[in-house]
């Protein structure tokens, strides 16, 4: 595992948004883990090397577990004490890993980054009203001042945000899941942050809410914003992404054009095809096996154990060359998995996601045989 | 727009009106009860240093007209009948009106006790924030410290030091009574000069709930999720402890509002002796010694007065500041 | 399994909400039939966790009946017989807050069988609980808030399972989960399903995979004719 | 009751000094009828009679020392004319009537009553004679009228018991109240129209002090005059040089009760053995710091009534002979047994009494040396009480008003164990002769050799070890001069210490 | 949080992705620190344990002793702490005072803290009628000034350690109750309490594995600040008169009897004693500190001892 001898690929930053415009934010080999006890550690996100530019929006799609919301935190320093990271990552001129608390208190959390936190209505505040939230951070972020005018503010984050107005004086616990997370995308928003990191912005949100508030992420983008969202929902991802980057066991695995990813060719990396093929429109099979022991990784490739490709080659960790990390890449060109998908834009806003023709109804997805990964 | 939620508020507060009367009863049942119950006897202690000296006879005399014989049932029931008239009846160990008793020096004791619980409150809540915004740092662990170690050390321990610090050696500070003692003159600045000592040593020795409180509910407050969130939007470290932190982390602090005004009382009762101020907290002793029914009933009533409207004044901002609690109680 | 049994589940015109002036459900019906798999659809904010709730005896409806295997229930929460209660396997919207933040993954999936003095089954069926789930051994030592939420929304679905409910109530159990995971999870409750004969209540956003797992789907305005318009529209 | 009602303070400033004496408690009432300054010095109001510095008797409302006829039950005394209270109304005999029946009748609570035991009757003749007459001849009758004068008008309205004139008191005195706030202070003016003369100082408060150690932190602070002062906080005065300390000699005694019931304490051998064991010079030096005598009974060895030669030397060898003798033998852990009858006995103190935990620990540290053992217990009195038949107290005490006052009530076989009356029941007829004699002769000489008797047999057979005679210690600034003391009985309340005349203060030039 | 991160805090573990990486860490390393604070204030207690235990059944000197002739002597060989105002040894006495201060102040605390949330849990848990019931009763409690009780108490027995324990115990459990009742309260509604109810968890299970978990912090705090503060009011008695009798030599007494010899210069018979309180109760505290950081989930892993 110490093969790493040769520089680590430049991955291709900013050339697919197209601006030219210097990166917004540039991670170069990130990692964070977590000190265990009895001296052990999780390796959460590793190597993670990836540039962000003005006006493009990538979306970080993996494995649940695989690091994604922790490289989030590590961004904003909010990691926990028994964190540690490596590598850096540079926010314009601001190493952002190594910052003082103070700094990223008083300069970079909300005002030049904004993080919407996943599991929304664990990180409100439980007993004060949403509305007295929002209104504060205007206070705080935008200097708004006055009674009526805070309101205001409050008010238009939370419309932004499709956030019900008649829901602002209501506290945590009184809102169901969808509206908690329309409340935690308002408070990112207020402060209107150069970099959105978005960690699961659209869970709980009907298929309208979703388009609104994917829709409403996608015009900050356009305004020149760098948009980081972390997703699940492949449509989501599908219907806002410029890049799409696949994180696997902590490592960035693939990273690809949004269309080239959903469409044609589809992905390079196993893991990556698999993902999709799981989705419900199309196979609903889960990738085979246990998801990694992120304390226990396997000496090279992580996703080998459940690799139908696997072979000796990957006992070595593989570099992320040319947008995937893999010793067996399916190939490009490659008959894309499915019908090609529709890039976002304003024309196919009204478009309903047509979910993938099914002959027969099938039956419930079938457990597929697990391949003991040890 | 919506305000205060007054109607459970008013709601709550009407009910615990209610149970104040049983409440008040049942405590001045008991306290006739143990009083009666106790080895006082109001006899000698009506006698003062001259009982030692005093004839059989005229010990037969006194009790017989101070009623002591009498069971405490039927001196408890004439006591709650007088009440009902308006009469709260005759203080034997003051040979005074308990009306009068209570009068003179009650307004006394009500200021002392405010103005040291709300230093106490105030400056604890905020020492406490102090010492949670860095665990384990230098501040934390001396305030901690020195919170542990002030509880140790009793009221009037802690006047007598206060007296000589700064009576004494710095001589900054009047040491006792409620103006200078050559004048009479009530003035505001006299007694706002007066009242400071004693009520910062009242509230120094209340502090430490607070202060240690506060830490754990902010500190613990501090790990969690909905600061996360707080720090993430990129709020000012002040905002995030005071706005967030404390707020969470309010709840045991607000209990103990109510719940400290016994111990409020107790060490009322200790600083008034102290510092001679004239209140009624130091009658207590003597009402409860002498086994002075009339006034004894009339000070446990006001202590538990005291003690419904703390715990009713918690219970209310409880149920302000933490939604999920409600007005039920 | 006998068609002519009553269904486990039925909802009769439920009323509920957090105040009786303005009900977030209003005159919802609903039964699962044995064995059954129902979807449930809806806006965001329109009242189907509230109703998980109700049917799965956590919250007392204003108005309404519910029917557990055709007998009218009469307590909710404790007043509810352990048996009752028990019937259900709740899977909660949210797993950060449905866990207890001190108990590590372990002792969260074991909970109910200890709860339910089966503390001598507990250690062996929770290893295959979070086998079935897809939980690796080191998080099972490991505490809410050193998992991530998806990994903790499998022990919430473990946890879910343990006692071997006759109903499955699943609220947005795959929201947070990517799609293999959804895949497998969902698999994991048909498996359970197919062998124990559990129906199933999914609530959830997603038509695609709803129609997908489910016998049928239903959407919230078919349940309560009179219902309101969500409040977020 | 408005704390700041009367405000003729400000004014007196300029015309007169002022003197903050700090005082340990507050009296319960201001009224002479429910017992305030029953023994004099009362500040507010007048006795027929008041005692000078040597105390003796003087006249004060009366003009002259009584008239005793009628061997010794006829008490007449003349007042003094042109006398008024302080309110303008004139003092006349009913108001001395009116004093001595009210306090005499049964519906009126006071505890002190008793010593008006001997009255039979109190009658006016016009209004400048008052006549007493007694049930029983009773030697020591004048020295009970220095009991305060309380005007009938204004005394006489309202319950006696809870009445306003317990607080706001009228009297013929130097000095008027001017406000008392109870728990503080109670401040006094000079009284202009005192048929003695308006008092030198104008101003006199008494600052209300629990503590012993805040009164001495605010004396030296200045906040205070004048204050008394335990023996070893006195002590860190003695190098100040604006404050001057005054001791003043006592009748105030300690004492450890031997009951008579207890196997032990009952003892002749034991309780003659505890009378030379004893370091009372050590008490008084370390525990007093020296301000203080050895007690070898009531009387002090400075009175005149002390019965010359029976001090008893500390004398540990015939402590140990005594025992021997008597077969108190040497046993386990170095107590001595006789008959299988451990020599140990439990002695209380009242809590709280630092004076007296102190002498009791000293006490039993002696005994413990001849093989006694004296278990210190402490309990308030209503815990003692019960006890005071089998256990040994602390006890204190001492009036020096007249010997009999201390010696019958603690010597009398008739009142043993009646209440706190001869707390050891001691039983001795031929103290109870000696008592009778001195009791009711009329001729000195014959009460003093009574007396000697009663104190003889106490080195006999002590039914009570005296320990020490304490001096009442103050620390007064030294701004003034002349001060003096009177011999001071167990109790010091207001009308003690230095300021028992504080009306004849002068100034220090 | 830490203010400044602290640069490669380690050196890459063996099974670290990179063993060249540097790492760093936004922690402080205090931890090093907090283990020291921790094993002394084991060792403290320890000590003062062991003290109470051995010493005085060991050494069989009578701590009564009086020597009125060596009164208040200084520190010195033969008196290590000096004597107070009769000449008794102020260490031998400290010794014994701490034994009884702790019994007082441990025992105290166990009650009231034990009572407390009991009740408070119970009353918090069922909610509704039985906590508005529950919680006048403890009105009532709460009411009769603490110090008012400990007199009759202590009157109507004599003087001695068991009444000063009841009066002190007795009256405490009210705060810890209402503190663990509030905070119950606010817990019981969490959807996690949903998740137990769901899991077929009984009242008394929801509560005990659930409800009383979360407080414990919060009453162990109050068990921890009850033993100083029951020393205290054991002073505070004796202060009125109503103390330990003098064989029972007790910490607190022992500090407010000396306060004159402090006034007179001689600090060392307040000094001593009240070191004995001061120095175990923060030990005490750091020993609770710590189990409260390891209630505390998520502190918990990074705790060792
Ligand atoms: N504890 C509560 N108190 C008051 N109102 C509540 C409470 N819980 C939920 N609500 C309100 O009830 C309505 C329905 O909430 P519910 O959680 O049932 O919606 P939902 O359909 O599950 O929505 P989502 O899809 O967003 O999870 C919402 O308007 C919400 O704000
Ligand atoms: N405090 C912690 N201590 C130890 N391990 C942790 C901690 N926090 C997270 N982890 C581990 O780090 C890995 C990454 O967690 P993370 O929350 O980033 O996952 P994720 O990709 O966001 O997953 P999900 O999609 O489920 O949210 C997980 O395997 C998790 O178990
Ligand atoms: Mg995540
Ligand atoms: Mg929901």
């Amino acid at each position: 595992m110490t093969d790493r001898t040769q520089n680590p690929e430049r991955t291709d930053g900013t050339a697919d948004a197209g601006t030219g415009a210097a990166p917004l934010l540039t991670l170069d080999r990130m990692s964070v883990r977590f000190r265990m006890r009895r001296g052990r550690y999780v390796a959460a996100v590793t190597d993670v090397s990836l540039a962000l530019a003005p006006g493009e929006c990538v979306a970080l799609v993996g494995e649940s577990g695989c690091g994604k919301s922790v490289l989030a935190s590590a961004l904003l320093g909010l990691l926990p004490e028994n964190a540690e990271t490596a590598g850096t990552a540079h926010l314009g001129e601001l190493e952002l890993l190594g910052a003082a608390e103070a700094e990223l208190a008083r300069r970079v959390r909300g005002r030049r980054v904004g993080l919407i936190p996943q599991s929304p209505a664990a990180h409100l505040t439980p007993v004060r009203t949403v509305r007295s939230q929002l209104q504060e951070v205007a206070r705080e972020l935008t200097g708004t001042r006055g009674k009526a005018a805070l309101r205001a503010a409050a008010e238009e984050a939370a419309a932004r945000a499709a956030f019900p107005a008649d829901h602002l004086d209501r506290y945590p616990h009184e809102l169901s899941g969808g509206l908690a997370q329309r409340a935690a995308t308002a408070l990112a928003l207020v402060g209107g942050p150069p970099l959105l990191l978005a960690d699961e912005p659209t869970t709980g949100l009907d298929r309208d809410l979703v388009e609104r508030t994917v829709d409403e992420l996608r015009r900050q983008v356009d305004d020149g914003h760098g948009l980081l969202m972390i997703t699940h929902d492949l449509a989501a991802a599908e219907r806002i992404a410029d890049r799409v980057a696949v994180m696997y066991a902590g490592r960035i695995v693939e990273l690809a054009a949004a269309d080239a990813f959903f469409g044609a060719p589809g992905p390079r990396h196993p893991y990556a095809r698999g993902l999709l093929d799981a989705l419900p429109e199309r196979g609903f099979t889960p990738i085979p096996g246990l998801p990694p022991e992120l304390g226990a990784l396997p000496p090279g490739c992580a996703f080998a154990p459940r690799c139908a490709h696997a072979t000796d080659a990957c006992a070595a960790v593989p570099a992320l060359a040319s947008g995937v990390a893999c010793h067996h890449p399916v190939p490009a060109g490659t008959a894309p998995p499915h019908e090609p998908h529709r890039r976002h834009g304003p024309a196919d806003a009204g478009e309903k996601q047509v979910p993938t023709q099914r002959t027969d109804k099938p039956g419930p997805p079938q457990r597929p045989e697990s391949v003991d990964a040890r | 727009m919506t305000g205060l939620p007054l109607a459970p508020m008013a709601r709550m507060a009407g009910r615990r009106l209610l149970y104040a009367v049983p409440v008040l009863l049942a405590v001045t049942f008991g306290v006739f009860a143990i009083a009666a119950a106790s080895p006082f006897d109001p006899v000698k202690a009506y006698a003062g240093t001259a009982g030692f000296s005093a004839s059989q006879e005229a010990l037969d005399q006194l009790r017989d007209s101070l009623g002591a014989d009498d069971p405490f049932v039927t001196r408890w029931w004439d006591w709650l009948t007088g009440v009902v008239t308006g009469d709260l009846g005759e203080s034997t160990s003051m040979r005074q009106p308990v009306a009068d008793v209570i009068g003179e020096r009650i307004g006394w004791t009500v200021l002392l006790c405010a103005v040291a619980f709300a230093v106490a409150i105030v400056a604890g809540t905020l020492l406490g924030v102090l010492a949670a915004r860095r665990r384990g740092g230098l501040l934390d662990r001396a305030v901690t410290s020195v919170a542990y170690a002030l509880e140790a050390a009793p009221p009037f321990w802690l006047g007598l030091l206060a007296v000589w610090l700064f009576a004494l050696q710095l001589d900054a500070l009047p040491a006792g009574g409620l103006t200078d003692t050559g004048t009479d003159v009530v003035s505001f600045g006299q007694v706002a000069e007066h009242v400071l000592l004693p009520a910062s040593v009242l509230a120094v020795s209340q502090m430490p709930w607070f202060v240690l409180y506060v830490r754990q509910g902010v500190g613990d407050a501090l790990d969690e999720d909905p600061v996360r969130g707080a720090r993430s939007r990129g709020l000012a470290e002040r905002t995030v402890l005071l706005g967030h932190a404390l707020r969470s982390g309010l709840l045991p602090v607000l209990t103990l509002i109510g719940t400290r005004v016994p111990e409020l009382i107790t060490g009322a009762l200790l600083i008034e002796t102290v510092f001679s101020w004239p209140g009624i907290a130091a009658a207590t002793v003597e009402a409860a010694t002498s086994v002075d029914f009339p006034l004894l009933a009339a000070l446990t009533v006001l202590a538990t007065a005291a003690v419904l409207l703390g715990n009713l004044l918690s219970d209310l901002l409880y149920g302000l500041a933490d939604p999920r609690v409600g007005f039920d109680g | 399994m006998p068609a002519d049994s009553p269904p486990p589940l039925r909802l009769r015109a439920i009323t509920a909400g957090y105040d009786r002036r303005v009900p977030v459900v209003r005159g919802v019906s609903l039964t699962l039939a044995p064995g059954e798999a129902t979807g449930l659809l809806g806006p965001s904010g329109c009242g189907k966790s509230t109703l998980a709730r109700v049917a799965a005896l956590l919250h007392r409806p204003d108005a309404g009946e519910v029917l557990l295997d055709g007998e009218p229930v009469r307590g909710w929460r404790h007043r509810a017989p352990r048996e009752q209660r028990t019937a259900f396997g709740v899977v909660f919207q949210q797993p950060r807050l449905a866990a207890d933040p001190r108990l590590t993954l372990s002792a969260l999936i074991g909970e109910p069988l200890r709860a339910t003095g089966r503390r001598a089954e507990a250690q062996d069926r929770t290893g295959e609980l979070a086998a079935l789930v897809g939980l690796t051994p080191d998080l099972l030592a490991r505490r809410p808030h050193e998992v991530s939420d998806g990994q903790l929304q499998r022990a919430c679905l473990a946890r879910a399972l343990a006692l071997r409910p006759r109903i499955l109530v699943c609220d947005e159990m795959t929201a947070m989960l990517d799609a293999s995971t959804t895949a497998a999870l969902v698999a994991a409750v048909e498996d359970y399903r197919r062998a124990s004969g559990a129906a199933l209540l999914a609530v959830g956003h997603d038509r695609t995979l709803l129609e997908r797992w489910c016998d049928r789907t239903v959407a919230w305005d078919e349940l309560a004719p009179e219902a309101k318009p969500a409040p977020s529209g | 009751s408005n704390p700041d009602a009367d405000d003729d303070s400000g004014g007196s400033g300029g015309d007169g000094a002022t003197a903050v004496i700090g005082v340990s408690t507050e009296p319960d009432t201001l009224s002479p009828l429910l017992g305030y300054g029953k023994d004099g010095n009362s500040k507010l109001f007048d006795g027929l009679l008041a005692r000078t510095a040597d105390m003796e008797l003087r006249p004060a409302l009366a003009r002259a020392l009584p008239e005793i006829t009628d061997d010794g039950t006829t008490y007449t005394y003349k007042l003094r004319d042109g006398v008024t209270f302080s309110d303008g109304e004139p003092f006349t005999a009913a108001d001395v009537v009116f004093t001595y029946e009210t306090i005499l009748d049964p519906g009126t609570n006071n505890p002190s009553k008793g010593d008006l035991e001997a009255v039979d009757s109190v009658e006016a003749e016009g209004d400048d004679t008052v006549v007493f007459r007694l049930k029983y001849p009773y030697a020591a009758f004048a020295e009970r009228t220095v009991l305060p004068i309380a005007p009938e008008h204004a005394a006489g309205k309202g319950d006696v018991n809870t009445g306003p004139f317990n607080t706001e008191p009228i009297g013929t005195g130097p000095y008027v109240l001017d406000n008392w706030r109870k728990g503080e202070k109670l401040t006094f003016s000079a009284n202009p129209g005192y048929w003695g003369g308006k008092p030198k100082v104008a101003k006199l408060t008494m600052a209300v002090i629990a503590d012993d150690d805040i009164r001495a932190t605010r004396l030296r602070s200045g906040d205070l005059d004048g204050a008394i002062l335990p023996p070893n906080l006195a002590k860190t005065f003695a190098e100040d040089d604006d404050k001057q300390t005054v001791a003043a000699t006592t009748f105030d005694h300690r004492a450890v009760t031997l009951p008579t019931d207890n196997p032990v304490t009952g003892d002749l051998a034991i309780r003659r053995a505890l009378d030379v064991a004893v370091d009372r010079d050590a008490m008084v030096d370390k525990l007093l710091e020296g301000r203080g005598k050895a007690a070898y009974g009531p009387v002090p060895t400075d009175s005149e009534w002390f019965a010359q030669g029976t001090e008893r030397p500390y004398d540990t060898a015939r402590a140990e002979k005594i025992l021997d003798d008597a077969g108190w033998r040497a046993g386990d852990g170095g107590i001595r047994e006789k008959d299988g009858q451990r020599a140990s006995f439990t002695l209380y103190y009242p809590s709280g009494d630092k004076l007296r935990q102190e002498h009791a620990l000293a006490f039993a540290g002696d005994a413990k040396k001849v093989g006694i053992e004296a278990k210190v217990e402490s309990g308030t009195w209503e815990v003692i009480e019960p006890r005071m038949g089998e256990d040994a107290v602390l006890a204190g005490g001492g009036s020096p008003a007249d010997p009999d006052f201390d010696l019958y009530p603690m010597l009398n076989s008739e009142l043993a164990g009646q209440g706190f009356n001869n707390m050891a029941s001691y039983e001795n007829p031929d103290v109870d002769t000696a008592l009778a004699e001195g009791r009711e002769s009329g001729d000195k000489a014959e009460r003093k050799r009574a007396y000697d008797k009663v104190q003889q047999e106490l080195t006999e057979n002590p039914g009570y070890i005296f320990l020490t005679h304490i001096d009442h210690i103050y620390v007064v600034a030294d701004t003034w001069r002349g001060l003096t003391t009177q011999v001071e009985p167990h109790e010091h309340g207001f009308g003690s210490g230095p300021w028992w005349n504080v009306e004849s203060w002068q100034p220090a030039p | 949080m830490a203010e400044t991160p602290q640069a490669a805090a380690k050196p890459g573990a063996p099974d670290g992705p990179q063993d060249a990486t540097r790492w760093r860490t936004r922690g402080t390393g205090r931890k090093s620190v907090r283990t020291l604070r921790v094993r002394t204030s084991a060792a403290v207690v320890a000590l003062a344990v062991l003290a109470v235990l051995v010493v005085p059944p060991l050494v069989q000197l009578d701590q009564q002793a009086v020597d009125i002739g060596n009164k208040l002597a200084p520190p010195s060989l033969s008196h290590l702490f000096g004597t107070d105002d009769v000449g008794r040894d102020v260490l031998l006495r400290c010794v014994y005072g701490l034994r009884v201060s702790l019994l007082v102040g441990v025992v105290a605390a166990l009650v009231a803290t034990v009572v407390g949330t009991a009740v408070g849990a119970l009353a918090g848990a069922l909610g509704g009628h039985v906590d508005r019931a529950v919680m006048r009763l403890v009105d009532v409690f709460a009411s009769v000034p603490h110090l008012l009780l400990g007199i009759f108490i202590v009157a109507l027995f004599q003087p001695g350690v068991w009444p000063v324990v009841a009066s002190v115990g007795l009256t405490h459990w009210v705060s810890t109750c209402r503190i663990v009742r509030a905070e119950v309260l606010s817990l019981r509604g969490r959807p996690f309490v949903d998740a137990a109810v769901s899991g077929g968890a009984s009242r008394t299970r929801v509560a005990v594995r659930h409800l009383v978990p979360g407080v414990l912090p919060q009453a162990g705090l109050a068990a921890v600040l009850m033993v100083p503060h029951a020393i205290w009011h054991e002073s505070a008695l004796s202060f009125l008169g109503l103390g330990l009798p003098p064989h029972q030599a007790s910490l607190g007494a022992m500090v407010q009897g000396a306060r004159g010899a402090l006034l007179a210069g001689d600090w060392w018979p307040t000094l001593f004693p009240g070191l004995f309180i001061i120095i175990p109760t923060l030990a005490v505290a750091g020993l609770a500190g710590a189990w409260r950081e390891r209630l505390n989930p998520r502190r918990r892993s990074e705790l060792t001892l």
